[in-house]
């Protein structure tokens, strides 16, 4: 299904600052073709003009050369400037410094380990439940009490994520065991999850569709399995389904009984 | 040091430097039965201590009248060193709100209101 | 050694035997070493939740003691190189002899400390600032005992080298190393301990 | 396997032990240093190649060594994660610390900087044998790891903690990182005593050749960059032997079961103290093969190099800026996105030496008269090659781009240009270019050019679909790269990259012959081959014991090709000036 979202580039851009990061690849990408062929072509001519020849020496230059040598370092330092001041740190900033408001967002815990992403919704009520690490067990991966009056309506999940188009989601990421990183190509988001810490991601999809998760920071033997589905549905059918998958009664098995 | 030339030593300065040593090591300890707040423990222990090891250095190595090339020596390693201070503790400091005290729990319940950095 | 004359000189050094900058160069890794276990001891106190303050957890007094141990021995070392430097055989091996008396009698003290931690079932493992304790008293330990081995070297070699030309830099080069050996005490006795 | 000679020895009286093994000789320890890290250049490269069938044909097993392999590595032949993973942190620790640092510093720097500074020998000669003799072990310690219970490390060469702590096989990584520390520590003290104490007459600071500024500011980096990592790694070693918890924070749950840790440690200390050192290591990776280039450019042009004080002194602030860097390799460590900003800034200002640098070396081939010898060409490859690495690393050192990029087979790719095109290209310019000092006679030109070409095409071959790759998305380390959707429609060019990286040992066939021809039956060379000016050519080749018969006296740069007036289009810096 989603075998038409990637290819020999850059993936769709389903995310609200795809196209901020797109923008930087793309211009430096340019900036460096331009760089490197004219320099390459610099390079061929002084290879060919000044290969040896009989009875033509070297010239020995006159030593002026050092602001000369300086110029390219003067376009680097001027371009370099430009992307830090007008790019880099604007649109840094906006993705890993400015969250959204928990209101106004749709929250998720995600909670990975090795080799599962462990999704837990909130549900309903907007309040996460208690999570208690003696409670934690292959069937109740991420310790979630579920006599919690807060826990009743919460969903978890294992290696499936559902986020509402046009809304932002923000994702509180932390690790069980080692370090994971989540990276959602499409969205162009990738953030470590490093345990003791819990670390805010957010983003905003813009298309509707499914997508990868996988874990991009080397974290043992089936690094390369650990993945998961991106599933991003129109507020209503986010809604619905958020609904569909709250539990009916305290003792039923959560979804997440078999995390890989 | 070129001591070649001079064989008779002066070590008078040497047991001078000695007793401010003690003095400074038994002021130290003093201090810290007063049980001072954490802050200024540091702040005057940190500053006794760099007092010591200026004394030790200055005189006990005999950096005071050292060449040129020692002092540049001394400054790239102290820079590097506060380098390796600095940036860390900084790194630390900062990123401390997203500490968890459990690991495998995550981020606390209650804790529901937006990150802070 | 020469000194170097800016413009051309015959052979142009650092001004300092090759001994004593290796010597220097040596030291500078060695402030990089335990700097970076300073770093690690600044970062994990003020990470922690809560970290003992020192006196409830170490002795005092015997760090304190250990502390006059090893500045004296530090003064020793230094009087063993002026009598070496003044070419007072004698003289030299009663300084030296002293200063590894002085160093074993800090790791005997020493000694008793970690038995007093073990006793009460303190291990590195039982607690970050545990952890932090044994590590970077052991690692300055490590550095004792290397001292004491370059210190005897010099005290038996003494016998038959003593009128060596190069002797009195080799032991003022023990004692660069030694002094160093006693400001990363005299930093880390207040920070362990006092703080 | 330590030096040549050693096969066709060991029964003999005591003297041939002093001579070729245990020798203070600083051209027999370089030429130990040489062999040995070849060796282990081969055997990094070896296991890239079993894990290059890997990500090739993934699940497939291996032809013929499949079968050979212990079946808890690789069951009827196909590979397991675990020894994937085995296989790529020991291809990355070998590389790096027992290959490239190893030949670029303990062989080229002991043999080239003595004679370059017109010294008879290093300032401490025991001092030196023992770094070689810690080396040795240290990385045969290293190598052993692969037959201990538990294998070797499987945490990648960065072993991030806590992976590194929990994972088997990582002690005897540490305890081998240690030893090879301890072995550079020596040898960076020696080499700076050397250069500061040992030079020739007449040979003050603005006449020295490149290659011992590189050499000199390496060696800085070398002293005060690796101790923090020698600390990190005695700690991490006390994590794994004695149960502390300095990298690991309270309450991780490992496979369902708590881990028992006192805790509150820090994962993310690790990563800052491991790169403080692994920043300034790339420098230590890429300024001595600068150096190199230098001399064969300065040589094949004949004329001087263009700016000389540019270039000292952006080596200079390489090696100051290196140390100021290293958190680019962490923007999505979860470190504080404030202080990823200043490392963006520092990063930028970094890459201005660079870029001088480069600038430099192309403007020195501008009228010259360019020799297209074997080693010339390698060094003129080494300028477009390492270009590619050097503008590469821009997108990965933005914040913003790199959010995308990093640890995708985009960063393997911008790496691999600078260290395997730039500093191994360049070190064997090196090794064609000194070949006639080490042994009195000339490599082959012919093979030299089969195995130019053949190089330099197969490493592009290998490392430019890797940037399409990375663009992709593809993630590295990963064992099977079609677990995931996102990698399907580039696995095709892992079959290029792998099929050229088979191609590539194929082409470093003629080398190997050549090395070993030409050392007993090479051409005989003359005693200036390249007639460059520096002093290494002043003596014997190969030298004497104590190189110099007398002291050579310096009168003038290290570059003083085709002065006007001149009898010779070279004026070496030893050689007195008619009046």
């Amino acid at each position: 299904m989603n075998g038409n979202n990637y290819g020999w580039g850059l993936p769709v851009a389903a995310s609200s600052y795809a196209h901020d990061i797109d923008f930087g690849i793309i211009l430096i990408h340019v900036a460096m073709v331009a760089i490197f062929v004219l320099w390459g072509i610099f390079f061929t001519y002084l290879l060919l003009k000044y290969r040896r020849r009989d009875g033509v020496p070297a010239e020995r230059e006159h030593e002026h050369g050092a602001l000369k040598s300086l110029a390219p370092d003067i376009v680097v330092m001027v371009f370099e400037i430009g992307l830090i001041v007008f790019y880099a740190i604007p649109s840094w900033s906006k993705i890993k410094m400015n969250f959204p408001q928990p209101g106004e967002a749709n929250q998720v815990d995600i909670i990975a380990e090795q080799f599962a992403w462990n999704i837990h919704y909130p549900g309903a009520d907007g309040k996460f439940g208690r999570r208690d690490p003696k409670l934690v067990h292959f069937s109740n991966p991420i310790g979630l009490d579920r006599d919690d009056k807060d826990a009743q309506d919460d969903v978890v999940l294992a290696n499936e994520i559902h986020m509402p188009l046009g809304k932002p989601t923000l994702i509180r990421l932390s690790s069980k065991d080692v370090i994971h990183s989540f990276f959602i190509p499409e969205f162009r988001i990738k953030q470590d999850a490093m345990p003791g810490m819990v670390i805010p991601v957010w983003v905003t999809p813009t298309a509707v569709g499914k997508y990868e998760l996988s874990c991009a920071q080397l974290c043992g033997f089936a690094h390369s399995f650990m993945r998961a589905d991106v599933i991003v549905d129109t507020p209503e059918d986010f809604d619905a389904w958020l609904k569909s998958h709250a539990p009916v009664k305290q003792e039923a098995p959560t979804k997440a009984a078999e995390s890989w | 040091m070129s001591e070649q030339t001079a064989h008779a030593h002066d070590i008078r300065p040497y047991l001078f430097v000695f007793g401010a040593l003690l003095v400074l090591t038994v002021v130290t300890v003093t201090v810290s039965y007063l049980h001072l707040p954490p802050g200024p423990a540091i702040a005057l222990g940190l500053a006794i201590a760099t007092i010591k090891a200026a004394l030790v250095a200055a005189f006990f190595m005999h950096l005071k009248g050292e060449r040129a090339i020692i002092y540049g020596l001394i400054a790239i390693t102290v820079f590097f060193l506060i380098v390796l201070f600095v940036l860390p503790i900084t790194d630390s400091n900062w990123t401390s709100s997203r500490r968890v005290e459990h690991a495998a729990v995550g981020a606390q319940a209650e804790a529901a209101e937006a990150p802070a950095r | 050694m020469s000194t170097a004359v800016a413009a051309h000189p015959d052979a142009p050094t650092s001004g300092v035997t090759n001994a004593k900058l290796g010597i220097w160069l040596f030291l500078a890794s060695e402030v990089m070493l335990f700097g970076t276990l300073f770093t690690t001891y600044l970062v994990l106190r003020m990470g922690a939740a809560s970290w003992p303050r020192g006196w409830d957890v170490l002795n005092v007094p015997m760090g304190m003691v250990n502390t006059f141990v090893l500045i004296t021995s530090s003064v020793t070392i230094l009087l063993a190189y002026v009598k070496a430097s003044e070419k007072n055989k004698s003289g030299f091996q009663l300084y030296m002899g002293l200063t590894i008396l002085l160093s074993f009698a800090f790791l005997v003290i020493k000694g008793f400390e970690y038995g007093a931690h073990f006793a009460h079932g303190e291990f590195p493992s039982t607690s970050i600032f545990n952890a932090v304790y044994f590590t970077m008293t052991g690692l300055h330990g490590f550095h004792v005992i290397c001292g004491i081995i370059v210190n005897s070297g010099l005290l038996y070699l003494s016998g038959e080298d003593f009128e060596h030309p190069l002797f009195a830099g080799r032991v003022e080069g023990a004692g660069l190393y030694w002094h160093f050996v006693d400001i990363v005490w005299i930093f880390l006795f207040p920070a362990l301990y006092l703080l | 396997m330590n030096t040549h000679d050693e096969h066709h020895g060991g029964h003999h009286e005591l003297t041939f032990w002093e001579k070729y093994v245990f020798s203070v000789d600083h051209k027999v320890i370089g030429l130990q240093y040489l062999i040995t890290s070849f060796i282990f250049l081969l055997i990094g490269f070896s296991l890239m190649m079993l894990m290059r069938w890997q990500l090739a044909f993934p699940g497939h097993p291996i032809p013929l060594i499949g079968g050979l392999l212990s079946s808890s590595l690789a069951p009827n032949g196909v590979m397991t994660g675990e020894f994937y993973n085995q296989l790529g942190a020991m291809h990355g620790t070998i590389m790096v610390f027992l290959g490239i640092v190893p030949l670029a510093v303990g062989a080229f720097g002991n043999y080239i900087m003595p004679l370059q500074i017109g010294a008879p020998d290093m300032a401490f000669p025991r001092l030196n044998m023992m770094s070689y003799w810690l080396y040795l072990p240290g990385g045969l310690m290293m190598l052993s790891s692969f037959i201990m219970p538990g294998g070797p490390a499987q945490s990648g060469w960065t072993s991030y903690a806590p992976l590194a702590i929990i994972n088997p096989g990582q002690t005897v990584w540490l305890l081998s990182m240690v030893v090879i520390i301890t072995s550079s520590l020596l040898g960076a003290i020696n080499f700076l005593v050397t250069g500061l104490n040992m030079r020739a007459p007449g040979l003050s600071l603005d006449r020295l050749p490149i290659f011992v500024w590189a050499q000199l500011v390496t060696s800085v980096l070398l002293l005060l960059a690796f101790p923090p990592l020698e600390a990190a790694a005695v700690l991490q070693l006390a994590d794994r032997v004695m149960g502390t918890s300095f990298y690991l924070p309270s309450g991780l749950i490992i496979l369902g079961q708590p881990l028992k840790a006192s805790g509150g440690g820090q994962p993310l200390l690790w990563q800052h103290l491991f790169w403080f050192l692994a920043h300034p290591e790339v420098y230590v990776l890429v300024l001595p093969p600068m150096g190199i280039v230098s001399e064969i450019i300065a040589s094949g042009t004949r004329k001087p190099l263009h700016g000389y004080k540019t270039m000292v002194g952006s080596m200079i602030s390489l090696g100051i800026m290196s140390f100021i860097v290293w958190a680019h390799h962490m923007f999505l460590s979860g470190m504080s996105p404030m202080l990823g900003n200043f490392f963006l800034v520092t990063t930028m200002i970094i890459s201005v030496p660079s870029v001088a640098i480069l600038t430099c070396m192309i403007f020195s081939l501008k009228g010259g008269s360019i020799r297209f010898t074997v080693p010339m060409m390698f060094a003129l490859a080494f300028l477009p090659l390492f270009g590619i690495g050097g503008l590469t690393g821009l997108p990965l050192g933005l914040t913003t781009t790199d959010i995308y990029l990093h640890d995708t087979y985009y960063v393997i790719g911008h790496f691999h240009y600078v260290v395997v095109t730039g500093s191994i290209i360049a070190l064997f310019a090196g090794t064609y270019y000194w070949f006639p000092k080490w042994y009195g006679r000339k490599m082959d030109e012919t093979l030299g050019k089969i195995h130019f070409w053949g190089t330099v095409i197969c490493m592009n071959g290998i490392f430019f679909p890797m940037f399409i790759q990375g663009m992709a998305g593809q993630n590295r380390r990963y064992f099977d790269p079609t677990a995931a959707h996102h990698n399907i429609p580039t696995q095709p060019l892992h079959i290029v990259s792998s099929v050229f990286a088979w191609l590539l040992f194929l082409f470093q066939l003629p080398f190997i012959y050549n090395f070993f021809k030409s050392m007993w039956h090479g051409e005989i060379s003359e005693e200036n081959p390249w007639q460059a000016t520096t002093l290494e050519w002043a003596c014997p080749s190969p030298p004497p014991h104590g190189n110099f018969a007398k002291t050579p006296r310096v009168y003038r740069g290290p570059y003083e090709y085709s002065l006007p007036g001149h009898k010779t289009d070279w004026f070496p810096q030893n050689e007195e000036a008619k009046a």
